[in-house]
């Protein structure tokens, strides 16, 4: 039979490897897919895109906007990617050099300042909430600011207009080789199981092509394990992790020499769910804090959030 | 004369009238029921499900969104937030464009220096400069109200000096004739002169600050109609979006009542 | 063809404009009608040649139009009416265009007109390059083309300096010697309306009525710029005016 | 009259010259010089570090960037994407402005109904909507070319409505008086006399559809100048960000000098 | 104070406009100019008031203008020239707000000019209240406010339809009856010159040159309408004028 063709969101960032690794080893031509990438500047219209048909499946982060869309009946998780594990390089809290000079130089005394968040509702937000709730002080004991974009954040940090942020090891390690910018502490352990990412479909897609979707998650699953080989438990040996560099270059950080891009890309590698299992457990407990912050409506429930019937729930 | 028309009578026939038209009226009820039937419809096609939630929210559930708002208080708080942003940008604004424009409609050294460097900036998209703004202006009020500055700056700068062109020579040469001082022409003939330009530049500059408050609040707001807008985009609350977008609209009219009551003022002189 | 004015009261909104006209227009013959600001002269005009409808009474035509006459009741407007964006042959063009004339019908008539007002080496001129004596003609020239059975004309000269009306008006009575054309004449003037009417129908001020129809019989050709007899009508009428002039110049025009 | 001249000569006095003035000449060589000493002030004060590289690359940095994109080939790709949405966007919104414009100048009931409906949209700030818009018309073309459609309908239709408005009556009563038929009007008397008004509407409307390339290409767009924009105030490559919004303003510089050369060649009947 | 032009010559950019002028303006003098349209009447009237300066020549003043004079060269413009967004008194006041009088010294000649040109009940009027007549009144009301020495006229009545004319007509000759005002007056209209002009300066084609210099010695107050004597000496002039009267309206305004 003819390839079924399907529409694959992703961004242009190391996290979305599984996908290029799986379109280029072939593993979703095996499964009989025929993807179509669609590339998106941020993670918000890819979760509208797949709400609005245009896109099949996508992996991003659980944001406020992705469970609103799943309350109007429109999307749902299917599976786990990006995990924060104790050990692995996750993502990085950062202070500008001002504020570490003032004193800040753990989580602990971020009490009273300023931490950059792109929007309210986003995964920087419910970062930041876990830091402070495991600290013992309160969000609001933090002045949250929304920047929108993750380049503006960058540019409030650098110039000290924003005291504190957390976002993925490529940048912050960039980030913090520069004069402005200092490494406080790790979000994993803060948060140590965090679902950073989530692999979601159209409720469509889920609840009347089973198959389609229970493939397209065997092919993600190889390519995650073939990525987690090379970069992250580093078992592919040196030519494995440069063959693998090579491979992703082609879609992440292209317009960049691989001297260049090289470096990030393998900074940028955390640990893929294998068999895009889902951490079920903290995928709730992020549902309850967007509940808690009044972002979404009390009565959307797990379930109407996340399908269970194609992956491993831990 | 009478007798001939009563003796020609039968023969007459009225002359065919082909004037008339070409003078649409606009009769003032119709809007409002315009507006009622669209509403009416939309929240017919919402409830019967031919108009998806995804598509649009009910117009019901954006009053409930509105309600919320009104019920919680937050909704003075982001107004307070978004009109002082939007009238000390503004304000200033216009006032630093009139002061520009005024040069260089009056001055041939602004003209030859400022005008095309207003030409070249003006249509640049401010948005797109919004990562520079937070590094020059910080993220406080101060980009907030540079981005509402900069955006109602350079439209005032061409009403004004494109009202100073047109003001009438003649009234000009006229005060010159009796012996005026240059001071005296620049404020008694040129700048009334010029003010009908100025106010429907004004008119303008109100709608695009109104626009830019989005792009402004994107910078660090915690309240503010702007960033209650992102966040609702942010979170696909599309109810609330609708209601922040139409509180927008309102404020855009009430901005448009004041200019329009301005107008009335200032220029009744007209005809 | 002739026309007749029956009892024509006119009214916008509340102020009543015209109250019972009743005048006849006859075939060759050029009807003045002066009157004060506001009186009502345009408005009365508009509704000879159908572009007003008057509240009450009604126009009448007598008689059939010739039969090569394409449009029977034409205007001058005082303001010339050019299409800026036309050509001088452009703008007499437009109002042939209508008319199921061949191409070369058209052209010829075109010519003609151009040749009868001298304006055939400004075929290709655009308005804005006309003096306003010049962009008369061409309104003129377009009129003609028509081949009007009644040429209704609403104040022609008066947007014109005083030496170009002078022309004109030399123009108009020799295009009247030849041709004589029938036609209302609306004016300001006294010294127009005595040049060239055959009947000056002075209106009051408003709202308009009949104060006085003056006949002129002596033939447009005799009458030159030094004649006791129009002399002496010219300042009857004015004597007839001058207070309702003064007091219609001295009024508020809005309030 | 020379012998009494003469005789006075002595006791005559000239008259005071008071004119003159009042008419700004802008010499065309100094706008040039002006955006010259702009860049070298700029490009010395980057190199000293007087201007830091955080508030401004220094404006070779930014050539350097746009010779990557030239070399690199990519601009062609960008211009291209951008340009097709530009294109068929504005387009396509300018011609459905003028129509609907046309109805609203021209007919009670659709100035009646669409008027109050194009005041109270047309003051949306799109940016707003773009949530919306992707769930209405996708993320692929559709939305972009929606967004910058959307944009520009809207002046169109005000413009179109307020030139027609504007057309002389009194030309309009004329063609009546000839027995022009109704259509005839509206094509060789009302259409041609609101071009000036639709004309100077395409030049706002162009300069709008630019500025809403960079909103429109934040959905989805891989290749654009908006996107390059985004993507560099993301990466806070301000060198990128400054070439990408100087490309954009060379756009809106071309496209001006377009509509410039149209209303020569369309109103060159105009004084 | 008398006027005297010595010389004057001007030219825009390549054109010719006036050639070599003279001129005198004596007190109490009506010198109307006359000419065809473009021939530079109304460059010449500037450089008369300063606000154009010749290309060479020189307009000298001979004499000092009275004490009391604040603005000795005054105008009375085609198009009234009033700021549309003052009354009647602010216009007027705006020309005397620059010299150094109290507010009662000003409000008293306001009240003064008003009442001389029949306009104290349209104090507080705007402008587009106003009838044409009525406008050029309070321009006039205005140049009296500063007690000219001259007044400069550029076509004063030609903006304004013909019954108006004849009434406001009328007032410069009574107020020159009374006041004995000095003044050159542009006019096109030959029946205006041979009716206010003591003098009358008939210029050629452009580049304007002085064709010839008529005097007329009847005092105004005797130059009724029919007067034959007039009549022929307006007859003169337009023979004199007729031929370049046609020439400059037949002219394309720009290529
Ligand atoms: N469309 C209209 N609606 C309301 N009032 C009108 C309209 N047209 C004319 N009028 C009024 O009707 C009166 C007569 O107007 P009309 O133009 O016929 O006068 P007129 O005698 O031609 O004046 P003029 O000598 O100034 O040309 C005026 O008072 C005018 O204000
Ligand atoms: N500022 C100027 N620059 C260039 N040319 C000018 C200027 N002012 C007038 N002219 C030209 O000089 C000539 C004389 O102009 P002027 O206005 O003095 O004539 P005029 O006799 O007053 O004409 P009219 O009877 O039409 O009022 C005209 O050909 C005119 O085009
Ligand atoms: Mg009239
Ligand atoms: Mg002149």
């Amino acid at each position: 039979a003819a390839a079924d063709k399907i529409t694959v969101g992703a961004l242009r960032f190391t996290s979305h490897a599984p996908s290029f690794v799986a379109f280029e080893k072939g593993y979703f031509t095996d499964e009989g897919l025929e993807v179509e990438f669609k590339f998106f500047q941020a993670a918000q219209p890819m979760a509208v895109a797949i709400a609005s048909g245009d896109v099949d499946f996508g992996v991003t982060a659980i944001s406020g906007g992705l469970i609103n869309l799943a309350d109007k009946g429109a999307i749902k998780v299917i599976g786990g990617a990006l995990q924060e594990e104790p050990g692995i390089d996750g993502q990085i809290i950062l202070v500008s050099k001002a504020a570490y000079d003032e004193g800040v130089t753990s989580p602990a005394k971020l009490k009273g300042r300023s931490f950059g968040i792109t929007q309210a509702g986003s995964s920087f937000h419910y970062m930041a909430s876990k830091i402070a709730e495991k600290e013992g002080f309160s969000t609001s004991d933090m002045k949250l600011v929304s920047l929108q974009k993750v380049g503006a954040i960058i540019g409030a940090l650098k110039s000290g207009q924003v005291d504190s942020w957390s976002i993925v090891p490529h940048i912050a390690k960039a980030l913090a080789k520069g004069p402005a910018v200092v490494q406080i502490g790790m979000v994993a352990d803060y948060i140590p199981d965090y679902q950073v990412t989530t692999v979601f479909t159209s409720t469509e897609n889920a609840e009347t092509k089973p198959d389609l979707v229970k493939r397209f998650l065997a092919a993600f699953s190889k390519g995650a394990d073939d990525f987690n080989a090379a970069l992250v438990d580093k078992t592919a040996g040196e030519e494995g992790a440069t063959a693998m560099v090579e491979l992703i270059h082609k879609y992440v950080y292209a317009d960049r020499p691989i001297e260049k891009a090289g470096p990030s890309i393998r900074n940028g590698a955390m640990r893929v769910n294998k068999g895009a299992a889902l951490n079920l457990t903290n995928v709730t407990d992020q549902l309850n804090w967007f509940k808690s912050e009044g972002l979404v409506k009390d009565s959307i429930t797990i379930e109407t959030l996340v399908n269970t019937d194609y992956v491993e729930t831990f | 004369m009478s007798d001939e028309t009563v003796g020609n009578q039968i023969t007459g026939k009225p002359v065919p009238y082909r004037g008339g038209g070409f003078l649409p009226k606009s009769r003032k009820i119709v809007a409002p029921i315009v507006f009622i039937l669209i509403i009416a419809f939309w929240e017919w096609g919402c409830r019967t499900g031919f108009i998806s939630p995804l598509i649009l929210p009910a117009p019901s559930e954006a009053f409930d969104a509105f309600m919320n708002l009104v019920n919680s208080g937050l909704l003075w708080q982001h107004l307070a937030a978004s009109l002082q942003r939007l009238l000390i940008g503004w304000f200033s604004g216009t006032m630093l464009g009139i002061i520009v424009g005024t040069l260089i409609g009056l001055f041939s050294i602004a003209r030859s220096g400022l005008q095309p460097l207003v030409s070249a900036i003006f249509p640049i998209p401010k948005i797109a400069l919004l990562p520079l703004f937070i590094i020059w202006f910080g993220i406080g009020e101060g980009s907030k109200v540079a981005t509402i500055l900069f955006g109602t700056f350079f439209p005032t700068v061409i009403a004004t000096y494109g009202g100073i062109d047109n003001v009438d020579r003649g009234l000009i040469r006229m005060g010159q004739s009796f012996g005026l001082t240059r001071m005296s022409i620049i404020r008694k003939i040129i700048l009334p002169g010029a003010l009908p330009a100025i106010l429907s530049g004004a008119r303008i500059s109100a709608a695009i600050a109104i626009i830019l408050l989005v792009a402004a609040e994107m910078i660090a707001a915690e309240y503010g109609i702007g960033a209650y807008i992102l966040i609702a985009g942010s979170l696909m609350a599309t109810d609330q979006l609708i209601t922040g977008v139409a509180i927008l609209s309102c404020i855009g009219l009430i901005f448009a009542w004041i200019i329009g009551k301005a107008e009335k003022y200032f220029l009744k002189w007209r005809a | 063809m002739d026309l007749s004015l029956r009892h024509i009261t006119h009214r916008y909104d509340e102020v009543e404009v015209l109250r019972d006209i009743n005048l006849d227009i006859e075939q060759g013959q050029i009807v003045c009608i002066i009157g004060p600001s506001g009186c009502g002269k345009s408005t009365l005009l508009r509704m000879i040649g159908g572009l007003e409808r008057p509240a009450s009474g009604e126009v009448l035509q007598l008689g059939e139009p010739p039969a090569d006459c394409l449009n029977p009741l034409t205007y001058i407007f005082q303001d010339f009416a050019l299409l800026p964006w036309r050509t001088v042959e452009g703008n007499i063009s437009l109002v042939l265009e209508n008319h199921p004339l061949d191409a070369a019908a058209r052209e010829e008539i075109i010519a003609d007109v151009l040749a009868r007002t001298k304006l055939s080496d400004f075929r290709k001129a655009y308005p804005r390059q006309l003096s306003g004596g010049m962009k008369q003609r061409v309104a003129i020239a377009r009129a003609l083309s028509v081949r009007p059975a009644v040429l209704l004309m609403d104040e022609p000269l008066s947007a014109l300096d005083s030496q170009t009306r002078e022309l004109l008006m030399d123009d108009l009575v020799d295009l009247w010697e030849k041709e004589n054309y029938t036609a209302a004449y609306v004016t300001h003037n006294l010294a127009e309306a005595v040049r060239l009417g055959h009947k000056i129908v002075v209106l009051s001020r408003r709202p308009g009525e009949i104060r006085d129809i003056v006949e002129i019989d002596m033939p447009l050709s005799a009458r030159t710029t030094e004649n006791a007899e129009l002399e002496a009508i010219q300042k009857r009428l004015w004597n007839l005016m001058r207070d309702e002039a003064r007091a219609a110049d001295m009024e508020l025009l809005d309030e």
